[in-house]
Order: C-alpha cells, then structure tokens, then sequence
C-alpha cells in the first residue's frame, strides 16, 4: 500500500508515520518553500508541487492526483485545513480510482452544509442551539437577532475552524460582521453564505471522537474539552473534560453516535458541542476529518486513531467493542503555534533558530519542524503540539509545567509562553474555563522582562553575537564553505 | 569592556561590565553578577549563586533577544543609547504613516487616497497565516497616498 | 521537599522530572567527568562529589550524606546501580534522620542475600530452582553439580544484574568461574560469597512489577518478559509477556505478591521468575530497587512507578486496586548502550557526536545524554531507553522499527543496530525467546558495509572532513574563541 | 578531485570522483552516482535517485566512517593505498605486543614477565563499563615486559 499525504507539516509526518508503522509506503507533497520540512524527508517519496501559495500547493487538487499516479499511489489521506473537508477533493480523488481516507464525499457534503447539519441532529433528538437556514441578507440576520437577543453569532455555512465565524454583541456590528464573515467564506470555502445562531453565554467547547466503519458500527471515543481558544481557535485541549461526568460521557457519546449513524459516517470524524454551565449540550457540527488534537483522545484511550481512520477507509471492520473504550488518566495538548501571545497573537512566521523539545515519562510531542526549519507566512501556524498524560488531572498538569520548562523555541514567538502563564491560573488548575476564558485571561496580563534576563539580554548584547534568524537566500550552504568550516571542533546542524 | 543600553519598557538605564566572562550589570537601580560560558551563538551557561543554568539566546534583531533559561522564555528589547531613538512611524512633514504591524498579504484596501479617516477608521484587511486582519489607523485626517495593492505582500513595518 | 538523587545518566534525569512532576526541588551529585550532564542541568541544585571513580562519588556514602545535609534535602532516592541495593547505606540515610525512598534496609539485607530470599518463598509455597546455600569452597559447588548434573549458575550472594554471576558447562570450567563470580562479588557488592542453581535449559526470563505501602498493602503491576539479554543483563523487555496468559499473570503476580508480603517490602520492588517453556515458574530473586525497565509497565498500566515509589516511601497508603490494573495494549524497551553488538558487546565509551532522538506517536525517550555528552567509561554504559507502546504486540513492534529508523546515535557504538536486526528475525517476531536467545542470534551474523555506504564514506572522506569526536581537555570553549566563531552563521550546541 | 581507497573487509579498491558535489564512486565493480549537499560536518543530505536522503556522519578516525541514512546505520573502515597498511601490533625483534582491545581499568596482571603462555592464556583483567574482561594473548611465547599494572587506565590499542 502506498498513501499520499496531502498535507504538510505535522500532520503529514503524523501520517507518514502511521503509514510506515503499518508497513505501508508514504508519498509526501511540499510547496516551493517545504522542500526539506521533516515529513518531506520522513516519507519515502517527495513530488515537488510548486510555488508556496495554497491555490498553486496544498490546495491545487490537479496536483496532486498527478503526484498521486505518477508515484503509484493507491489512496490519498487529506490531513487536516486544506482540502480534508471538501468533498469535490474526495469525488476527485475517488474517481481517479484511489482510496479515499475520509469520510464519503456526500457525508462530507451533508455534514459541511453547517444548516443542513443541524437539520440532522434535530431530527434524531440531539438539542441544536436556535439559528437560522443560511441568511439571504443581511437584513434577516437583523430580524433573527431582534426576535433571540444579542449577542450573536454569524457563521460561513461552509466554515470551520473559527473561520468566518464572527460574535455580534450589538445591531451596529452586524452589517461589517456579516460582510467579513461572508467574505471569509468566500475565500477559504468557495461559499459566501452565512447563517446566524444565538450566542450561548460562557459556554464549554466539547468533542466527542468517533470512529465509524462502512458496515453501520459506529462507536465514540469520549470528548475533549475545547474551551481554550483565541479567534475561535482551539489552543489547548484535555481530555477527560473536568466539565463531564460518566453518566454526561455516555449521553453526549450516544448523541455523538446518533447524528454519525444517521449520516452514514465512515472512518473518523469528531461531533462539537456547546455545553452550559448548567450541563446543558447543544449539537455545534461535525468536523468530517482528524482533528489537530485527536493524539489526547489516543493516549486516554489507547488507540491509534490515525491508523484506524486509514483501516476503516480501506474497509476493515471496526473491531473496538464501546464498553471497552474507557479513559485511563488524564491528558492535555498545547499547540505550539508561531504566533505571539503577548500582541494578540500576531503571526510571527521566521525560522526556528533554536529547536529543544521535551520528553521523558508522559510526554509525547508530534512535531513538524526541526532547529532551522522555516516557518512561512503562508500557511498554518502550528509548529508542534505537545501532549502530556497523568494518572489524574492534576498530575497531568505538572507533568505539563515540566514539560514546558524543557520546551525552547526560539527565532519566532510561539504560545509556549503562554501555557507557562495559564498553569499558574487558579481557574484554570481547578478546569473552571469556557469559550470566552482567554480573551478575558489575558486582557489582565502585563508582561515585562525580568530584571535578570534583562542584565543576560544586556551582556549578550555586549558580546555582540548570538543565533540571528538567517537570510532565507542564504540558506543552501556550498561545499567551498562547508570544507572551510569542516576543519573547526564545532558541531553543527543546519537544516536548509 | 563596558556598554551603556536603554531598557524599551519600562524606560531604565542599563550598564554593562564584562571581563572575561565576568558580567556585572546594573539595569535601573538593581545590580547582578554571574559568568556566561557561552558554547556558541545558539547558548552556553549562566552560573549564578552557584547553579549553572543552561541559556538559550537568539538575536532577533540588533538588541532585541529572545532568551530561554530557568525554565522561562524572556524577550528584551535594548535600545542603544548612542543612536537616535527609534523614529516613530512618521511621514514628511509630520505625516504619519501607516506601517504593517505584521507581515502577510493585502487582500483589500478600504480606503483610497483622499479619503477622510477617524483614529480607529479600517484601512486595510491584511491576511497572514490564514488569518484576515483589519489594520486600522491610529490617527486621524486625510490618507495622502496608498503604497499597497491587493495582493501585495507586505514584511511587518 | 528536597530530594536528593544519589544516582547519574537517564534513571536521574528520570528521578528529578518525577520530583519536579510532584511540586519538589531535585538535588543532583555529580563526579568530575559529569558535571555537564543533563540531570545535573535539569536539578535545581547540584553537588560535586569528586574524582569520576564510583568509590570516590556515586559508592561514596559519606560524600553523599554530606551532599544531601548541605543542600537541605529530607529524602534521598538511589536509583538503580550504585548503592541502590545496599543496606548499610538505607540505614545511613534513616541514621541521617533522611527519608530513604527505597524498602526499609532490614528488607534489603534479607532478598539481598540470594539464598534467604530463596527460603522466604519456598517457605510461602512459590518454586525455587534446585540451589544450594552459601557455599564454603568450590569442592561444594562441585558436589552439587554431580549432584544435579552440569551445566549449574554459580551466583554471587549479594549480586544482581548479572555481575558476579557465571554459567559453568562442565567441571574443567568450574574453578576458575567461582574465582570470577567470588571476584566480582568483592569487588561490587563487597561480599565474596558465591552459591550455586542447577541452570534451567532455554527458560523465559519474567519478572514481576509490586507496588506496597507501609500498611501491608502490596499489589503486582503485572510482568515483563526479559529474556533477550547479554552476559546476563537485559538489552530488551516487552510487557505483557507473549508467554503469559491472564492466568499465569494471575499466579505469576500472587507468587510475587505472597513472597513481598511476607519479606514486608515497601515501596517499588521486582520479582524476578524463570519461567519454562512448559509453563512452570521458579522465584530467582527480587530487585529491591526500581528497575531500568519500569517504564513498559507505567505506559501499559497507566501507573507512574517513580512517583508512586516516592510517595509510598513517604508513607502514603496505596490507593491503587488490584482489579484496577489491567495491561492495555503491549510495549516494549530497547537498552541503548554505548557497547559495539558486532565485537561481543565491546564497551564504546566516547563523545555524543551526533544525537537525534525519535517522537511521535506512542514513543518515549528516557534519555541521559544530548548531543555532545562524553560517555565514561566508569560507569554503566547506558545512555538511553527507547519505549514504544502500541494497540498490540505487532503494532508496539512495527512503530519500533518505525522509531528505530529515526534514532541517530553517532560517535560511539551503540546497541541500536542489534534492534534493527532483532525485528528481522521471524523468531523475536513471533516472541519465541529465551535467555540464550541473543548468543544464538548473533553467532549466525555477518555484517559488511553496504556498497552504497562504502560510496558515501569514501566520497565524505575525499572531502576531508566530518564530525570528530573531540579532544576531551579541549571541551571548554572560552569566551574569547566564542566570540571568533560567533560572527558565522552556524548553528551549534556544544556541551561541555 | 580523484582519490583511491580500500575497503577495508573485504578488501575492494574503491575509487572516488567529485566534481562540485557531484560524486562518482566504483566500489569494487559496483558504480554510484549521487549527489552531497553538506550543511555541516554532522551531515547533510544524499541525493540519490530522485530522493533527498537525510545523512547524519561521524568520522571516528582518518577512513573510519560511522553513517546513517534511510533509517540504517552503517560503519565502514577505509585504508588509503599509498600509506602503508596498518602494522600488525608487533613489538621490536618480531615479538608480538599485547595492544589493549577496549579501553579500560586494568584490575590484575595474570601473568609475570617471563611467564610461558599459550595462545588463549588470559593474560589480564580488564575492566570497563563494569563489565570485568578477561584478555587473552593470541600467540604461545615467553612474556617479556609487563607494561602496566592493576589499576592503570587504557585507551583501546
């Protein structure tokens, strides 16, 4: 078996894993600027698909059915963001005569209508929050929100993600939110319609993982809590969430199951809740993919969800019985992204000058950059995602303190330094979080350099050198300047 | 060897005494001793009170540095006081400019030249790491001149 | 609370990243040749103990009660090696008004002495190899042997691990192994006392994982299969055995459980067993310390040994139930020490060149050095362990080899490549193994280069250059040819 | 840039061509065509056959090569021909001289000087790594000087 990998980054070395440990071959694809990213040189072939930006890359679907055939390739694994959710990829890729490794194209077409979605789980009996069909204007997204109160939500039917999601707290909002939502849309789903939801107030963010083969048996492995978010992105997730009880599992799984079976769900896919601080749970959708965090859900529960997810898409029968599927512990992801938490989580996209990465018991760290990798500007910010397991919560969470203070990344801002502020967070060690957690978190921050760190900034300075982040032309070394260097005791590693 | 910086926020003054490894620094009315050995522009050790931590360093730009050690990532921004301090953003005759917080692509211009603009009005949508932001002005009066086009990409500054 | 770590290399690093996962300070010692280890950096405070030979810093009892009062440490834990078993040294730290985080002393001295260990579980109804008490001469050791026929084991008393252990085949090998065994107990566990087992043809080696409180509460965390092993010591364990069966892990763990009980061990502890290919087990001994291999059983138990065995010694009870833990999954640990598999396990002591560790999925590295770390040759050879899990035994050794393939370890010979070579073989596969497995298997070996290495070589040889391990005195880079180099734009870590 | 080697086992002549990264290698009747793009002395990568190959090298003495690539490690031991070949280890007047195989503790002398050994007398106990080693001569003969005593270090050779 050989599988294309239609992503970058760490996912695809993720994937191109899982592919070798099931003893099958990877082919990996890379844009202009990926050429010597890790999970091109972790795969067992490379097909160059040209300039960096998506359209021409990742996302130019000719491209890469070409890359499949001319390496022989029998299936095709989308990843995650790019093309994992569009179904005219799948229709593609299926009717190139290759395996799809997602669900089918019409579930994910069903499931990405997000009214249509909604629509499903109603009609099955799991609660929806009050909202709208998609919006023919912006004038009756005016009405929707006169007749439930603000605030608001606005959402591109075809979204996902936090993309072309906006939060109208007030009637003056709504003509520019409507606007830039649809826009978004538009440009990164190809649909500007929007629809409107009721905004719940101070809610959790809860998953449930599901696996789902082609002969109707659908089973859930448990939720994620996914409340640590900024721009309505995840930065951070646990599992189990501190908000759900056994008898809460069983019931959000059982729902979770219901809205897969009645799609006709196949592989792995993942149901999103609200959930109330009352314990209340609406049906949000459903990401029709792996998800960024889905490696807690794998160490909690003991299964490898990215190999299951490839099986089931070749046809094998799910063999995990549900009753079996029981947390063991605890675990949390953080998401190293190249972004600065200190200005609003600013991209900082540069090269990564200095790469240390924690390990050691209960630390896992998928990542997909080495020191010296570049990380453009035109992609997903995520660097790593670093996961840690314990036998409880709390024991997961200093393992994570312990993690973090072995973690360097530097030449690029990353959210490492926030996840040191968030475990000195009262409210956070006790799992008090919810959707609007960060944002409030972090407005009462001030960071400023410590003394200390300023006098080592100071004598650095004085010395007058230190990792500069390179000239990106000046990357490729030649031989004449690598035999003038060679003969110097130093120890070095640059990858290009 | 000793050197004079100024500390960006909060404003201090910060002097620095090295003699072979040896660092003396005051930074505002604090002062420090410890040795750098230093194995290379990526790091090396700080000893202090007797604990040798290992340092991470990376120069990000001439005095701004991005440091790691103890456990903590710090980043410093020193200002030498011997050059002009940082011109703010401002155009001739006191104009001001509007310079690109963060480096991405200008997907739209919403303002063209000429237009009157409020502190806070939207100018331009700038989208990096598949994220569209909106760069608002600081300032109030007329845009003068636009410099960027859709599609454009623009380096932070 | 202050720990002190009277031990070096990965387990100490694996003891301060426990102490830090509790919320306690971890206080390291160091020999000469170690001061720029990992553990010593990742300590909150460090101690030199002096010259690099054991008896001078980590055998060094007074040097190392000093370290603990200096620094204010409350506990001191051992390790593994060293005086991890050594009684006179347990009494010295409880003497020292220290908590000793290991089994009360008394408990030591009696499984430390082989042949009363060997009472105590026949007395408790667990098999025991035909053996023989203390002997006075070597004319005992061969009246047993005409007794029960050759080929016999010749045991130091206070020995373990291997050393000062001797199979002797026929009676013209018999004088000379009990002056090595006899030797080697002097020299190591300062007793030169040797006994004598009939040796059990192709016997598994399992052991068995006990967890017990001060309150006479002992549990069994189920067994690990170690039969693939070099001069009597371990390079590879998996859990669970492919031998045992629920049943047998059942009465294998009652019988390690009745003999720890009866000896009224406390803390962490090991129970090793020989176990037939007929199913029949015989009590070999108990390691009365935490073993090199305890992390197969933390990550398919879900249990971290290190930390339960420090809260344990501080008197904690244990709340962990029998019924409760269940093996889930299978993993499995490979011993990277720095010895050359192709001349019979040569030591290779020398300089980390060039270290790149594997991550991802289902992989732990319990590591004691980084890039640039010297390799002593004072000490134990070990320099890191490899752990995988997976969803079964084939999946657990499929991501092995996945993770093999990306463990870089250059500058001295490793154990690596024996793990790349064990995976081929259809016997390992199929965990047909025994103790006399590994001789076997590497007796049927030839390796030569490959040609396309030969090329590589040759053609990196015409260039001239390429990483050298260094001159040891020329470690220290001083500030002045710092500053020379720094001006390039090279990226490099050296540690000294 | 032509050079010549010989493999050590077995024994092959080797030929190497390289022109601006570009390598040509006959090992034996064998012919490779690569390409090398070093970034460092640590490694770099193997073009090979469409694939960037990842190397990581060390060079553990002249024409001593430990290499990994394509998930392998590999060891191979170069001789240059226009060097003598290694000398056997050979004391003055054609007697043999016991070179040390492994670095190490010597802890005892097990035979004086003058002693008559066979080939396979275990002549010292070496011990390194805590592994206690018994070296053997491999030559019968008369022991002439005996060099170290017990507690002395050895490097190998």
């Amino acid at each position: 078996m050989r599988v294309l990998i239609a992503n970058r980054g760490e996912i695809a070395l993720r994937l191109v894993r899982a592919c070798h440990e099931l003893g099958w071959e990877a082919v990996a694809v890379h844009s202009q600027v990926d050429g010597a990213q890790p999970y091109v040189l972790a795969a067992d072939a490379a097909v160059a698909l040209g300039p960096s930006a998506p359209q021409d890359s990742y996302l130019n679907v000719p491209k890469l059915l070409a890359a499949a055939r001319e390496t022989g390739c029998q299936a095709v694994h989308p990843g995650y963001g790019f093309l994992a959710e569009n179904p005219a990829f799948a229709r593609a890729v299926l009717d190139a005569g290759l395996v799809w490794m997602g669900p089918p194209p019409e579930v994910i077409e069903l499931l990405g209508c997000k009214t249509a979605a909604r629509q499903l789980a109603a009609r099955v009996g799991v609660p929806v929050v009050p909202g709208t069909e998609p919006l023919a204007s912006v004038e009756q997204a005016r009405a929707f929100a006169r007749e439930v109160g603000y605030p608001i939500l606005l959402k591109a039917v075809g979204g996902g993600g936090g993309k072309g999601m906006r939060v109208v707290g007030s009637e003056g909002e709504l003509a520019e939110a409507y606007a830039r939502a649809s826009a978004e849309g538009q440009a990164f789903f190809a649909d500007p319609r929007v629809y409107a939801e009721k905004l719940v107030a101070f809610p959790r963010h809860v998953e449930v993982q599901i696996l789902a083969d082609g002969f109707g048996r659908v089973v859930h492995v448990g939720e994620r809590e996914c409340s640590i978010q900024r721009r309505h992105q995840k930065l951070l997730e646990e599992t189990p969430s501190p908000a759900v009880s056994p008898e809460l599992r069983k019931r959000l799984g059982e729902a979770a199951v219901a809205v897969c079976q009645a799609a006709g769900y196949v592989t792995a896919g993942t149901v999103e809740f609200l959930l109330t601080a009352e314990g209340q749970f609406y049906f949000l959708e459903v990401n029709t993919r792996l998800q960024v965090e889905h490696p807690i859900t794998e160490v909690v529960y003991g299964v490898d969800l990215a190999q299951w997810m490839m099986r089931l898409a070749l046809g094998e029968p799910l063999t995990l019985q549900q009753q079996d599927l029981v947390p063991r512990g605890h675990a949390v992801e953080c998401r190293v992204y190249a972004e600065d938490p200190e200005r609003d989580f600013a991209p900082s996209p540069g090269t990564v000058c200095v790469l240390k990465e924690p390990a050691g018991p209960g630390v896992r760290v998928d990542s997909g950059v080495e020191q010296g990798s570049p990380v453009p500007t035109e992609y997903d910010p995520i660097l790593a995602k670093l996961i840690v397991w314990g036998e409880t919560r709390e024991h997961a969470l200093s393992r994570l303190s312990r993690a973090l203070s072995e973690f360097v990344v530097l030449g690029v801002r990353t959210t490492l330094p926030l996840f040191r502020w968030l475990l000195d967070d009262p409210d956070f060690r006790q799992g008090r979080v919810h959707t609007g957690f960060l944002p409030g978190f972090l407005a009462g921050r001030a960071t400023k350099a410590e003394p200390i760190a300023v006098a080592v900034a100071a004598a650095l300075e004085t010395l007058g050198t230190g990792v500069e982040p390179p000239d990106p032309t000046a990357f490729r070394t030649d031989l004449a300047a690598w035999r003038q260097a060679g003969r110097q005791r130093l120890l070095w590693r640059w990858a290009p | 060897m000793i050197r004079c910086f100024r500390l960006a926020d909060p404003q201090q003054p910060v002097k620095v005494r090295v003699v072979s490894g040896n660092v003396e620094v005051e930074v505002g009315d604090q002062r420090f001793h410890f040795q750098l050995e230093l194995s290379g522009p990526g790091g090396g050790f700080i000893h202090v009170e007797g604990k040798k931590l290992p340092l991470f360093c990376a120069r990000l730009r001439p005095g701004v540095w991005q440091l790691f050690f103890g456990g903590q990532e710090h980043t410093v921004v020193l200002e030498d006081p011997l050059r002009a301090s940082p011109r703010p953003a401002r155009g001739h005759d006191g104009q001001e400019e509007l310079v690109a917080p963060i480096p991405g692509r200008v997907v739209q211009v919403l303002v063209p030249a000429g237009a009157e603009v409020a502190p806070g009005t939207p100018v331009v949508v700038l989208e990096a790491m598949k994220m569209q932001n909106l760069i608002a002005t600081q300032v109030a009066g007329r845009v003068r001149e636009v410099r960027v086009a859709p599609g454009a990409t623009v380096e932070a500054g």
